[in-house]
């Protein structure tokens, strides 16, 4: 299905939630979703016949100049097509629905967004720091991170 | 038989007579004890320099060979190094129970040589309950096997220990059951005379691996017993040290280490050497009879053919262990009980059956009968 | 019975496996709460090779950040250069020699085999047989040479470059590849006869940890871990890149022969016959490799055009795919890495429940994990 | 005897005066005999934190074979001598590595295999969580260069550290003390 026919699908069931459509330059193009309906639509392109998108490729979090979105890269390996949809946040105290409901896959992603950009997601099974250790300041990834001097005493 | 020895002592030299008897019967009994441990430890030390040598001829490495000649003396340095080490008793270990293991390992491991028939008359004490000494004593290396796993304080060691309890318990049974057919052809439990029933014929076809298939059958189930009572692979589950990390002997360091290093070879090679006792014919070969030569050239000469048999199988351990993966807990429980204790049963009802039927006679026998 | 066992109170024991444990295969750290022998809950807790590749990504530009590629997963340095050049090229739309595209296969195939080598040698020697292990590093020995001719380096190679590769093959180099794959074809069998059907070793294997299809699809396996759960996706076929168009090559799927679909043993099994497969590859390869250049003109720091990429390619360990998102400068905007032994972390809880300690040894090696990658 | 083996050091120790000429000879040759022991038989930690692990794997292995050294590796902090740290160590590892290192019995000895044990490596400018050198955390006898350093050169590092083991002076530093 090309990305276009999968817009208007989602928008057709979602109205405004699905925001936009970015093609140019977006290699898979992405649909712009409100980020409180992302549990919603997942659970859409997941099961609709005509999507079926099994497979959660990968979720990242990103810090854009002015505001944080978390991606999803969406593949069916039924249909065979790809589709990536993106939830932009607020940078003030970030969060959405967690997803791991909808593909299991997604809690170790998320622990990770979680842990690198410090953005919640809401009922997920085991929010905790995955990579860094549990008392770590700060979220790394984030475009005004500052390094620590120490950490326990070693300088870093 | 100390006693008469001591007498006869006595009697050859005479500068001796004011001495009290009981002195140099103990004199003699340290003696006799310093030289079978001596041989116990050389060739515990040298097993393992084998053990690296043969395992890396399997694995297409060279083994040592930078420590002393061809790498001879690795088990030296190994042995000083580990003497040489800081000794560290955990903070929260049962100290006395930490300390005691590795000596119960050790003993229990070491005291079975006492009645290893080494020769024509190369034999510590000829015990008349020889086999089952050597059931009981090697039993102590579970305990000290246990005690070390639960001295430790260490949930690694407490598996490693409760895995070890459970298999050797399972497989003392096997074992004893495999041995017993040699025990009902000779009719004694003193190994020295289980040997001696497997003279004659030629000197190969006495022995009982040929005396009736279910001998023949009798020694894989007993050779295989023995292997998971060492704690070899494929039966190294308490140690497993993919799983364990080092099992029950994982917090010992230095020399109390050594100990269980020693132990378990110490204990492959009374396995091997009851095997070769009692169905490889101990030390009788093909057409030559040991007690038939000169005292002195008959104990070596016999000394030879069961170090060689003896040694010949503990190579084959290193084999195995070199070529097999490991067994799971509970696929080893139950090799053990729905496998091998009713084969060995089986066997044992089996070469009962036979020694009623034909007189205790064995199929080379027969054969030699039928012609005449 | 029952009666004594509710007399007998017994307790759950909290395990910590690792960091330092000689089969997690790095510095894995799995808490296991086990009830005896039988674990309960089995919980990875990963980050102890944190190295903050992604970070260091935003801060480096296109081509300096090759050489952490190689780090990201040592066992498959040069899948990891390639994908990273493909998903750059990708992004700046550069066009590669053909020449270097057939490198870039054989050389990928070539570490594919030494990779998959390692996870079979580290798998068995978990499972108690340490022998195979050596045999696998003996082999492995041969490529680690040839690769050393082309590159000079053991391990972490620094080839593959955005635009081709870093130099052509050195002489004779393809008759040593094919002096290698005539060596190491007749070993496969052998390896087969030394352990794969050895009795225990099946035994151990056999029905343990199945992954289901819909599992492994849910829980985003990928790689050899899917293939072996019975799903025929292979990203070389299904979407290809480079020259695989070009190349007839079979995908190994686990059929369950000695169990269940999706238990250890097939996931084995696939790795196995993979090995065979690349051979094949390589065959097809170096019977196909066209003369001409292997650079395409790029220049030393450029400037991709704004945009996002996610490029995914089919590496030993599974599916690792790079999003990139470019800003125009010369640095990456943002990188992420989308390691196959990560996400195949997250099924490990759910698969290991009710099995024994040994067979958690079992899992980790079946899965064939590699640290830096699942902690980047 | 279980004097702490740093405090010797290299270059002749006993002070004269101490001792007779027969005994600094005996004394000598003990300290000779024990040094060869112990550097005839490094046990390493199998502890691989990153690459430098695949190469400390290879070198153990079938052909560069350590174990011609008399170098084994085992399983348990308890029964090395020698800690090879190979590869990155990251804050979250640090405190773990010091442990193992605190597990380990006298006397032991740590080889820092790689760029990144020595210094943290490539991850040295942007990490911000790569200690960046091992030798922040344990005491590091023979650094070994590389990224990651071929087997030759890690056999090297551990010929180097037999050689540091021959000049310490044990029985000569008790004497003296």
């Amino acid at each position: 299905m090309e990305p276009k026919a999968i817009f208007e699908a989602v928008r057709a069931t979602f109205g405004e939630a699905v925001s936009e459509l970015q093609e140019e330059g977006f290699r898979p193009a992405f649909l712009v979703v409100s980020p409180e309906k992302v549990r919603e639509i997942g659970r859409f392109l997941r099961d609709d016949p005509a999507m079926k998108f099994d497979s959660l490729m990968c979720l990242s979090g990103v810090d854009y100049p002015d505001r944080f979105a978390v991606v999803y890269h969406l593949h069916s390996l039924a249909i065979g097509h790809r589709i990536g949809v993106k939830a932009y946040l607020p940078r003030e105290s970030p969060s959405l629905p967690s997803v791991d409901g909808v593909w299991p896959t997604a809690n170790f992603h998320e622990r990770e967004a979680f842990d690198l950009f410090g953005i919640v997601f809401e009922g997920s099974w085991d929010l905790r720091r995955i990579l860094l250790p549990e008392d770590w300041e700060g979220h790394p990834l984030r475009k005004d991170y500052k390094y620590p001097e120490f950490y326990h005493g070693i300088k870093v | 038989m100390l006693e008469s020895l001591a007498i006869s002592l006595v009697d050859a030299v005479p500068v001796l007579s004011g001495v009290p008897l009981w002195t140099i019967t103990l004199l003699i009994m340290v003696v006799v004890a310093a030289v079978v441990l001596t041989f116990a430890l050389t060739y515990a030390g040298l097993a393992t320099y084998v053990e690296r040598k043969v395992a890396g001829d399997i694995q297409a490495r060279i083994g040592p060979n930078r420590v002393g000649p061809v790498g001879i003396l690795q088990f030296l340095a190994d042995g000083i190094k580990l003497l040489l080490k800081e000794d560290i008793i955990p903070a929260k270990a049962d100290r006395f129970l930490f300390v005691l293991a590795p000596y119960l390992v050790f003993i229990g491991s070491f005291a079975a040589f006492v009645v290893v028939p080494f020769g024509v008359g190369l034999i510590a004490s000829d015990l008349n309950i020889g086999i089952y000494y050597v059931m009981a004593i090697t039993s102590l290396v579970v305990v000290g096997v246990l005690v070390a796993g639960w001295a430790s304080n260490n949930k690694w060691a407490l598996l490693g220990g409760m895995r070890a309890a459970a298999q050797i318990v399972s497989y003392e049974i096997p074992v004893g059951m495999a041995l017993l057919p040699a025990v009902l052809i000779a009719g004694s439990l003193s190994l020295q005379d289980i040997v001696r029933s497997q003279g004659g014929l030629f000197g190969i076809f006495g022995w009982n691996l040929f005396h009736n298939p279910f001998t023949f059958f009798s020694f894989f189930l007993y050779y295989v017993a023995a292997l998971a009572e060492t704690n070899r692979t494929p039966f190294d589950i308490p140690e497993a040290e993919s799983e364990l990390v080092a099992g029950y002997h994982v917090e010992y360091s230095g020399i109390r280490f050594a100990f269980f290093f020693l132990a378990e070879y110490g204990d492959m090679f009374v396995v091997s050497a009851l095997a070769t006792a009692c169905f490889l014919g101990g030390w009788h070969v093909p057409f030559l009879n040991a007690e038939a030569l000169p005292a002195v050239w008959g104990n070596l000469f016999s000394l030879g053919v069961f170090l060689g048999k003896a040694l010949g199988l503990v190579v084959v351990m290193m084999w195995v262990r070199w070529t097999l993966p490991r067994l799971r807990v509970d696929q080893l429980m139950r090799m053990s009980w729905k496998y091998l204790v009713p084969l060995t049963f089986f066997n044992l009802l089996g070469v009962s059956l036979w020694l009623l039927l034909f007189q205790g006679r064995g199929i080379p026998q027969m054969i030699a009968s039928l012609f005449g | 019975m029952k009666a004594r066992a509710e007399a007998l109170p017994t307790q759950e024991m909290l395990i910590n496996m690792g960091p330092q444990h000689p089969s997690t295969h790095g510095v894995l750290r799995v808490i296991l709460r086990t009830d005896g022998e039988v674990v309960v809950n089995a919980r990875p807790d990963v980050g102890y090779l944190h190295r903050a590749l992604e970070k260091i990504g935003e801060r480096v530009t296109y081509a300096q950040f090759m050489p952490f590629t190689d780090r990201l997963d040592y066992l498959a340095s040069m899948n990891c250069n390639a994908a990273w050049a493909w998903a750059v090229e990708k992004l700046a739309g550069i066009e590669v020699p053909e020449r270097a595209e057939y490198i870039r296969v054989i050389v990928c195939e070539l570490n594919r085999i030494s990779s998959h080598l390692i996870a079979f040698g580290s798998f068995t020697a978990d499972m108690g047989a340490f022998t195979p292990f050596l045999y696998a590093i003996r082999e492995r020995e041969r490529i680690n040479d040839l690769f050393e001719e082309i590159c000079g380096n053991r391990l972490t190679y620094n080839y593959v470059r955005i635009g081709g590769v870093s130099a052509d093959l050195p002489d004779r180099f393809l008759e040593k590849t094919k002096e290698f794959l005539d060596y190491f074809d007749p070993k496969i069998p052998e390896y087969n006869d030394l352990i794969s059907y050895n009795k225990i070793f099946v035994h151990r294997l056999a029905n343990v940890a199945v992954a289901t299809p819909e599992d492994a699809v849910a829980y985003g396996l990928t790689g050899p871990n899917l293939r072996g759960s019975g799903v025929r996706f292979d990203l070389r076929r299904n979407e290809p890149y480079s020259v695989y168009p070009k190349i007839d090559f079979d995908i190994c799927v686990g059929t369950g022969e000695r169990g269940t679909v999706g238990d250890c043993f097939d996931r084995y099994m696939v790795r196995i016959n993979e090995m065979r497969e690349s051979v094949k590859i390589l065959r097809q390869a170096i019977a196909q490799i066209p003369d001409g250049p292997v650079m395409a003109k790029v220049p030393r720091v450029f400037k991709p055009p704004v945009g996002e990429v996610y490029f995914r390619a089919e590496n030993p360990r599974g599916e690792t795919g790079i999003y990139l998102i470019s800003d125009g400068t010369v640095n990456p905007y943002r990188l992420k890495i989308r390691a196959p032994s990560f996400v195949t972390m997250n099924i490990f809880e759910k698969i290991t429940r009710g099995l024994m300690i040994a067979d958690i040894v079992a899992v980790i090696g079946s899965f064939d994990i590699i640290l830096p990658e699942i902690d980047r | 005897m279980s004097q702490d083996p740093a405090q010797g050091g290299p270059g002749p120790a006993a002070g004269p005066g101490a001792l007779g000429p027969e005994a600094h000879v005996m004394v000598g040759n003990a300290d000779k005999f024990i040094n060869w022991c112990r550097r005839s038989s490094l046990w390493y930690l199998l502890f691989a934190t990153a690459c430098c692990g695949i190469e400390l794997m290879q070198t153990g292995a079938s052909r560069y074979d350590l174990d011609r050294f008399g170098a084994v590796f085992r399983a348990t902090p308890r029964q090395s001598d020698l800690m090879i740290v190979a590869g990155t160590v990251t804050h979250k590892m640090a405190e773990r590595l010091i442990r193992l290192y605190e597990q380990m019995p006298e006397p032991k000895y740590v080889i820092s295999m790689g760029s990144c044990a020595n210094t943290g490596g490539p991850f040295y400018k942007d990490s911000y969580c790569v200690v960046k050198g091992v030798d922040l955390l344990v005491p590091v006898d023979v650094y070994v260069p590389g990224c990651p350093p071929r087997p030759e050169a890690l056999i090297d590092g551990i010929i180097k550290l037999q050689k540091i083991i021959d000049q310490k002076r044990n029985f000569a530093a008790a004497a003296k003390a």
